[in-house]
């Protein structure tokens, strides 16, 4: 099982002190330790912006790929080796905006694989433009008037997409985020996270101190994660209260679960070296 | 059947069973042990319409289509009207009786004409009113008899094809179309296909998809995934129809772009990984493309070409997508592109690119079409043992080397020892950016030179590969005193060796030059194959002769001429041996 | 100013405003009347690691960066560490008095060191200990000091940057770094920049980005989509920041894909229309690339190249992605690809592109990269009168022929008259699938054969407008008894002119033929500028030489020597200039 | 103003006989006559797909563009030239599949064009496989064991990107499909409807049976168009009875509302001969 030191890699982190991805990655870490993995049963799946540089900094296997891609990437490794914990570390316009095809399309298939996404309501990386989840107002280099549409509700999508495990942390709850991730990566199907990531060079808007003046723990509100439509309510909710926690749960069977061939034996370990065509060719003749 | 020679083209409405009814007499005269090539066109409509098959018997070795035909079996009058011109002397019609359209004008024209009340039959004799689909077995039943062939071969196939109610009826149908055409007509049609003797040795009736579909399944491809595109989609169908049988991962994914990074995944865990479409698909590829290349992950991808630009003509034919796919993609990284010209090479390329993008660890393009994935052909069985499965340096379950495992370790050959995610004692880091040797991303200009070297190295071992192995990068098919050198590429082979036999029985001799391996292009053996050559000539289904230009390019010579054909349609033996020798 | 030549370089962590400050200082020279190049280099994060801007700055034209500084402005240690061995003879060092790391290694080394208690004065003197960005305009007001330039000019330009409270604090930064300076080393500093006359002409101080947008914005440009990617990011800003004083509508849509299909939406409604990307991003719009090339949709793309393949160094330099641009999207259809070399072509050719896109109506690429897309030059003021605005055959408001509008009309020169949809009396169809001349889909294949040479004669067309223009599209700077030719594309250009000037000192003298237009190939052109050539040197940013690649397929002729660098860099003059002088 | 003779072209219909697609294209040919709208203020814009030969068959200006693009072209469209009425034509995969990525976004900027989705819930034009929208279990020659994975509700996805006008129709209704057309064409905003449309070659599930046995109007069940979390549990019914109709209605203002410089002139009337640059080359001297 992997201990915290183990977790480190040689690279330098080039995130801005005090950005909301540190909370992040030690609620990973601590998570991976907690789950008791080993190293070679995990997989970090990370896309193009501060976030994807997760798989710079964390010591274990890793696919770092292009922007927007984390899910069918993920979902290729899930499918090839289900006896690998996949992990996809993605960011709002990384998963909201270039990457959105794929979100709700993984969510329904319930793909076995947590996604965490850093939520930052801004594109870090590229010095700070608007996203799928900037709020409406938000003034930046590509949006000097501010932002006029009303954000993307990327909760109330993963519930309407069937999720099958849909919640929301704050980075700047790592304690709490952290059980978040425990929890979804034992979550037998799609462990949705979306992370609030204070982006603290870019986001004048959405600070540490706003969240948490705002944040509030849906099972200290005695929320009931089985109730979708309530939970879609939920969603909605943001003001002056804002909800993090798991919003809802189901169980139902995984993509796996679809391919009868994967049960007794997963792709990767599958003999290749002499496949027998015969019956095919028979229909031929 | 005179000279060994018979053709015949089935037409008709699309939804009219057309393309399954021109297969099946076709697979029955495979059967009866003859020769075949059948090709299907149709448009991109599924009712309505019109769309043919056409295909060639033979008692030798068939490569194409021919430009005329023997036999049309018209299951509507519009099938007449447009293919009429194409029929041989005393070549025969095979129509409703009561297509009335037809009678007063084409009875008079000195067609030699079997009208079969088709429709009629199968509303009334076999009370199928709404089936009317079951005219296209009356009429192959008909066919049957014009032709003086074996009715068993016939309703063999359709027992095997159909549900034991439907192939009932269906066999009904083919009797008494049979029948019809014995009691009315005279036989005294001169292209018979007459009593065949037993196949000498055992062989299969198939089309590209199919073939490459085999391949791919030999090779112990894994994890298939597509977004449907015409003309590749038959191989997912096959890929799906086969999927747990042979334990394998179909994935209809939400597009292309998923598919290209799902096989990416599926590849990087550890499994041979197979993508296809066609052009519009592949663009949305482009992307996941060079991130294959760039982390090195072995992916097969198969690219059916079709008639650009952007939609096209999407159920047609082209070679225009050449320079695309060797090019596709920013930056700078090693590929495999090769065109499998007929089944043959389909099946073979196809077992042989997942061995490529595994030793090499990168990307391999089957680029293939319309015309070759689409067109059935009889060939022989392929040779299994021919198929070895060759995975490289692939680490598996441990990593127990001393020193910490680097994904990219840079060595002579480029390639670097490939451990998948669950090896023990190895952390595997694939990474879209640059990267040192442990995948760690990196900005450092030396070490960004070295990864750009290390990863176009392997492109000079591959080459060397093919030279030491003898690959057939090219293949050369020669004449004695050729006039000039045909060069060429993917699925104009089969037309082309057709014209080549066609000239050469007029004494004119041409050699042929097919270009398998279109890159790393095969300089020295293209040089080889053309230098002697009294006069190169290009034949490419496109309008600008992108093999000259990559002839020019790597060979720093122009060809003499070059015979374009960019209709949609392939090229047709006579035609193109006319075209032949007006550059000769 | 020795030589008249003086350069420095300005490094630090990301996020300390290393960029600002080196273009402050910069754009000051040229205020001054000097002329001036600066250039950023950056990783890619956004605070910590190690970003620096070197500029050259002199009085006659500069084309790029030198590969030594004069002075090195040292905002953090590890700046000298890096940097160190940049320095020219009696080059000096300006770093922070109390980062310690320094003193006992560096002083004993012989470096000329005015080590300026930058932080300090920040936290203690200005009370500013959450602003430590602050140190960059102590530093600059130190270098002016150092250089014995007018601070004036410098704190000016503050003004005009920050808003009053920030400029205010800023400009007394300067003025303690400028006085510290003075009060405690002597002024025996050898690059003295002195005093500096009036600018004779008006000049700007711009970078490759804005002068794309100035470009955009003079041709009328109304319609500019965009989703960030480096380099490119940039004119993104610039765009938005100009949208409402020039009504237009900016973009910033959900990825590429959308960019480029909004931007082909907004262009067959009738206005020009723009969107920009790099290589990634690029495979994302070459589908619809090719559905500009089909619906014959004019629209101007601009691609702005970093290392690759894959997501690479995303905030470096290359010139990678040539062929791919040239070749992307299935099929054949025309398209322009011009790559400007300096912040002037990048002005005049991208004002010319919407001339070309609505003209053709075509797909136009403009191919740049990060060295010339964030590289600010000083430069006279672009002649706005140069600029014509050509739509071509636009129909406007009202159709009035007596024959039915058909958008695809067939014509000589293969382009057809263009109408918006809200022409009153024609109905406009693009259709992404072949079509006749009403836009409707057609599969037959006389049609498509027509409809494709329609298109690709286009092509023909622009090249003889090229010529018969006198187009620029080689241009040929050329030497008296000149050994060699050079050849090559893009921003290599700058150092390449930098070079020739080193050589041509040493009395070595090559020429330099610019090809500017890279498709269609200026073959007649680049023929004649390397016919009479003794040798010819390709230079290039990549690693397979793309240009000697479309040499060899247009002019059938192998260059003779390659000079190729692909670790994320530019050229620097003196390198590049001893690399020419190896295969003299 | 168009008249419903003026509407036809010269191309032959080509999709089955009996095919859904026939009673949407007399529905919209109706809701065109209806609005009474000049032909020059139309334009089709059509994916790939069956469906996308609405641009051949009808007798507007048209852009047949490439598989899954229609919104993004008709955004351009709309953008350069407001004073068109734009309609998109897509399918199932078009919009829902290869085009997901669009769809969200376009709603959630209130793209002031009509959406009609021709969904048949089936790949039609490519010989019948799923999509998205297939219901689990269904049978192809790509899922030969029934698809797996539960369908995607684009109803439920459309309320919560904020849709301004969302809305279902059936084209075994025309009477009533004709009158969403016109509602959501009249409607300031995003108009968007789903339609079901009976695809009676691959569609061996959907059939109009089937829709017919279940559909009612939820104008008639009173249903209250304003309420967006009922809205949603609308969205959600699906089994014996299935609504069609307005599931929910709000004003906001449009994408073309939020660039105040197109308020008094569209940007194809503006006057490009001769732009002024001087005082942006001002600011870089
Ligand atoms: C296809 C493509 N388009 C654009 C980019 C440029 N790019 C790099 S990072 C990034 C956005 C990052 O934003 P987000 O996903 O929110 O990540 P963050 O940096 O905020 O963590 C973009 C657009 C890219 N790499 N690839
Ligand atoms: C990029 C791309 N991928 C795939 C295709 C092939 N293709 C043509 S039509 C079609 C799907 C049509 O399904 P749908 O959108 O539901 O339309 P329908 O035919 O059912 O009306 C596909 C996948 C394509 N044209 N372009
Ligand atoms: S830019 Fe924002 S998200 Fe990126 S590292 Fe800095 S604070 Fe974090
Ligand atoms: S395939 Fe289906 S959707 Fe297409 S025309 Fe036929 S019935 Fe209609
Ligand atoms: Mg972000
Ligand atoms: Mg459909």
């Amino acid at each position: 099982m992997v201990s915290l030191k183990d977790l480190n890699t040689s690279k330098k982190i080039t995130w801005c002190p005090g950005c909301g991805n540190f909370g992040l990655i030690s609620a990973f870490k601590g998570a991976l330790v907690e789950l008791g993995l080993e190293r070679e049963q995990v997989v970090l799946v990370s896309g193009i912006g501060c976030h994807g540089k997760m798989a710079d900094y964390v010591n274990v296997n890793s696919f770092h790929g292009i922007h927007g891609r984390v899910l069918p990437v993920a979902t290729g490794i899930n499918l090839a080796n289900p006896g690998l914990t996949v992990f996809g570390f993605s960011g709002d316009a990384d998963c909201y905006d270039e990457g959105w095809d794929h979100f709700c399309h993984a969510i329904r298939r319930n793909v076995n694989i947590t996604l965490i996404v850093h939520n930052n309501m801004v594109l870090g990386l590229t010095t700070g433009q608007t996203t799928a989840t900037s709020q409406t107002g938000f003034r930046t280099k590509s949006t000097p008037f501010g932002a006029a549409v009303p954000p993307l509700n990327p909760i109330a999508h993963a519930i309407v997409s069937h999720g099958t495990f849909v919640a929301r942390g704050f980075a700047g709850d790592p304690k709490h985020l952290q059980s978040l991730i425990v929890q979804a990566t034992r979550h037998r199907g799609f462990g949705y996270i979306d992370v609030f990531q204070p982006c603290v060079t870019f986001n004048y808007l959405n600070t540490y101190e706003w969240f948490k003046q705002r944040v509030y723990k849906l099972e200290e509100a005695k929320h009931d994660t089985n109730d979708r439509l309530k939970a879609l309510e939920k969603s909605f909710e943001w003001g002056d209260r804002i909800p993090i926690g798991i919003f809802y749960k189901e169980e139902r069977p995984t993509f796996n679960d679809s391919f009868p061939q994967l049960k007794d034996k997963a792709l990767v370990d599958m003999q290749i070296d002499n496949v027998n065509v015969d019956r095919v060719l028979q229909g031929m003749s | 059947m005179k000279n060994g020679d018979f053709s015949f083209l089935i037409g008709g409405e699309a939804g009219a069973g057309i393309a399954r009814a021109g297969f099946l007499f076709a697979k029955a005269c495979m059967r009866g042990g003859l020769h075949v090539f059948g090709t299907n066109d149709y448009q991109s409509l599924i009712r309505g319409g019109h769309n043919f098959y056409v295909a060639r018997v033979s008692d030798h070795e068939v490569f194409s289509q021919m430009d005329f035909v023997h036999l049309i079996i018209a299951l509507n009058s519009e099938t007449v009207v447009l293919h009429k011109n194409k029929l041989a002397p005393n070549g025969g019609i095979i129509c409703d009786k009561d297509d009335l359209s037809l009678t007063p004008e084409e009875s008079s024209s000195g067609l030699k004409l079997y009208p079969v009340p088709m429709r009629k039959i199968v509303i009334e004799e076999l009370k199928e009113p709404h089936n009317l689909i079951i005219m296209n077995s009356v009429a192959l039943g008909a066919a049957t008899a014009v032709t003086d062939y074996d009715l068993n071969l016939l309703t063999e196939l359709l027992k095997e094809t159909f549900k034991p109610e439907i192939a009932e009826t269906n066999i009904k149908a083919a009797k008494i179309g049979y029948n019809y055409i014995k009691e009315h007509f005279e036989a005294d049609f001169e292209h018979k296909l007459g009593k065949t003797a037993q196949p000498r040795k055992p062989r299969i009736f198939l089309n590209g998809n199919e073939a490459v579909g085999l391949g791919a399944l030999r090779a112990g491809c894994k994890f298939y995934v597509s977004y449907p595109m015409t003309p590749t989609t038959g191989l997912l169908h096959f890929m799906a129809s086969n999927e747990r049988d042979f334990n394998m991962v179909i994935v209809q994914p939400e597009g292309e772009i998923a598919a290209i990074n799902m096989a990416i995944g599926a590849a990087y865990a550890g499994v041979r990984a197979m993508t296809t479409t066609s052009g519009g698909g592949f663009c949305l590829m482009s992307e996941g493309l060079g991130m294959s290349g760039m982390t090195e992950t072995p992916i097969v991808i198969m690219v059916g070409q079709r008639p650009g630009p952007s939609t096209g003509l999407p159920t047609y034919t082209a070679q225009g997508d050449l320079r695309f796919v060797i090019h596709a993609s920013q930056g700078e990284f090693p590929r495999i592109v090769v065109a499998p010209g007929d089944v043959e090479e389909c099946f073979y390329e196809t077992a042989r690119a997942f061995n490529w993008a595994e030793k090499y660890q990168l990307p391999v393009i089957l680029l293939a079409d319309k015309y070759v994935l689409e067109s059935e052909v009889s060939t022989e069985s392929f040779d299994m043992d021919k198929v070895k499965i060759e995975r490289g340096l692939l680490i598996r379950d441990r990593y127990t080397e001393s020193r910490v495992y680097g994904r990219y370790e840079v060595t002579e050959t480029g390639v670097s020892p490939r451990a998948g995610p669950s090896t023990v004692g190895a952390v595997v880091r694939a990474n879209s950016d640059e990267h040192d040797e442990f995948g760690l991303v990196t900005e450092d200009p030396a070490v960004t030179a070295t990864m750009c070297e290390k990863r176009m190295r392997k492109l000079y071992y591959v080459k060397r590969e093919m030279e030491e192995r003898n690959i057939e990068t090219v293949k050369f098919y020669s004449s004695k005193d050729a006039e000039a050198t045909i060069i060429s590429w993917g699925s104009t082979k089969g037309p082309i060796r057709e014209a080549m036999k066609l000239l050469s029985a007029e004494g004119r001799n041409v050699n042929f030059s097919q270009v398998v391996y279109l890159h790393p292009f095969p300089k020295a053996k293209v040089e080889e194959t053309i230098s002697k050559a009294r006069k190169i000539v290009a034949v490419e289904n496109n309008n600008t002769s992108q093999l000259s230009s990559l002839i020019r390019d790597h060979v720093l010579r122009n060809v003499d001429h070059k015979i374009l054909k960019y209709d949609g349609r392939p090229f047709n033996p006579i035609m193109l041996a006319e075209k032949i020798k007006e550059v000769l």
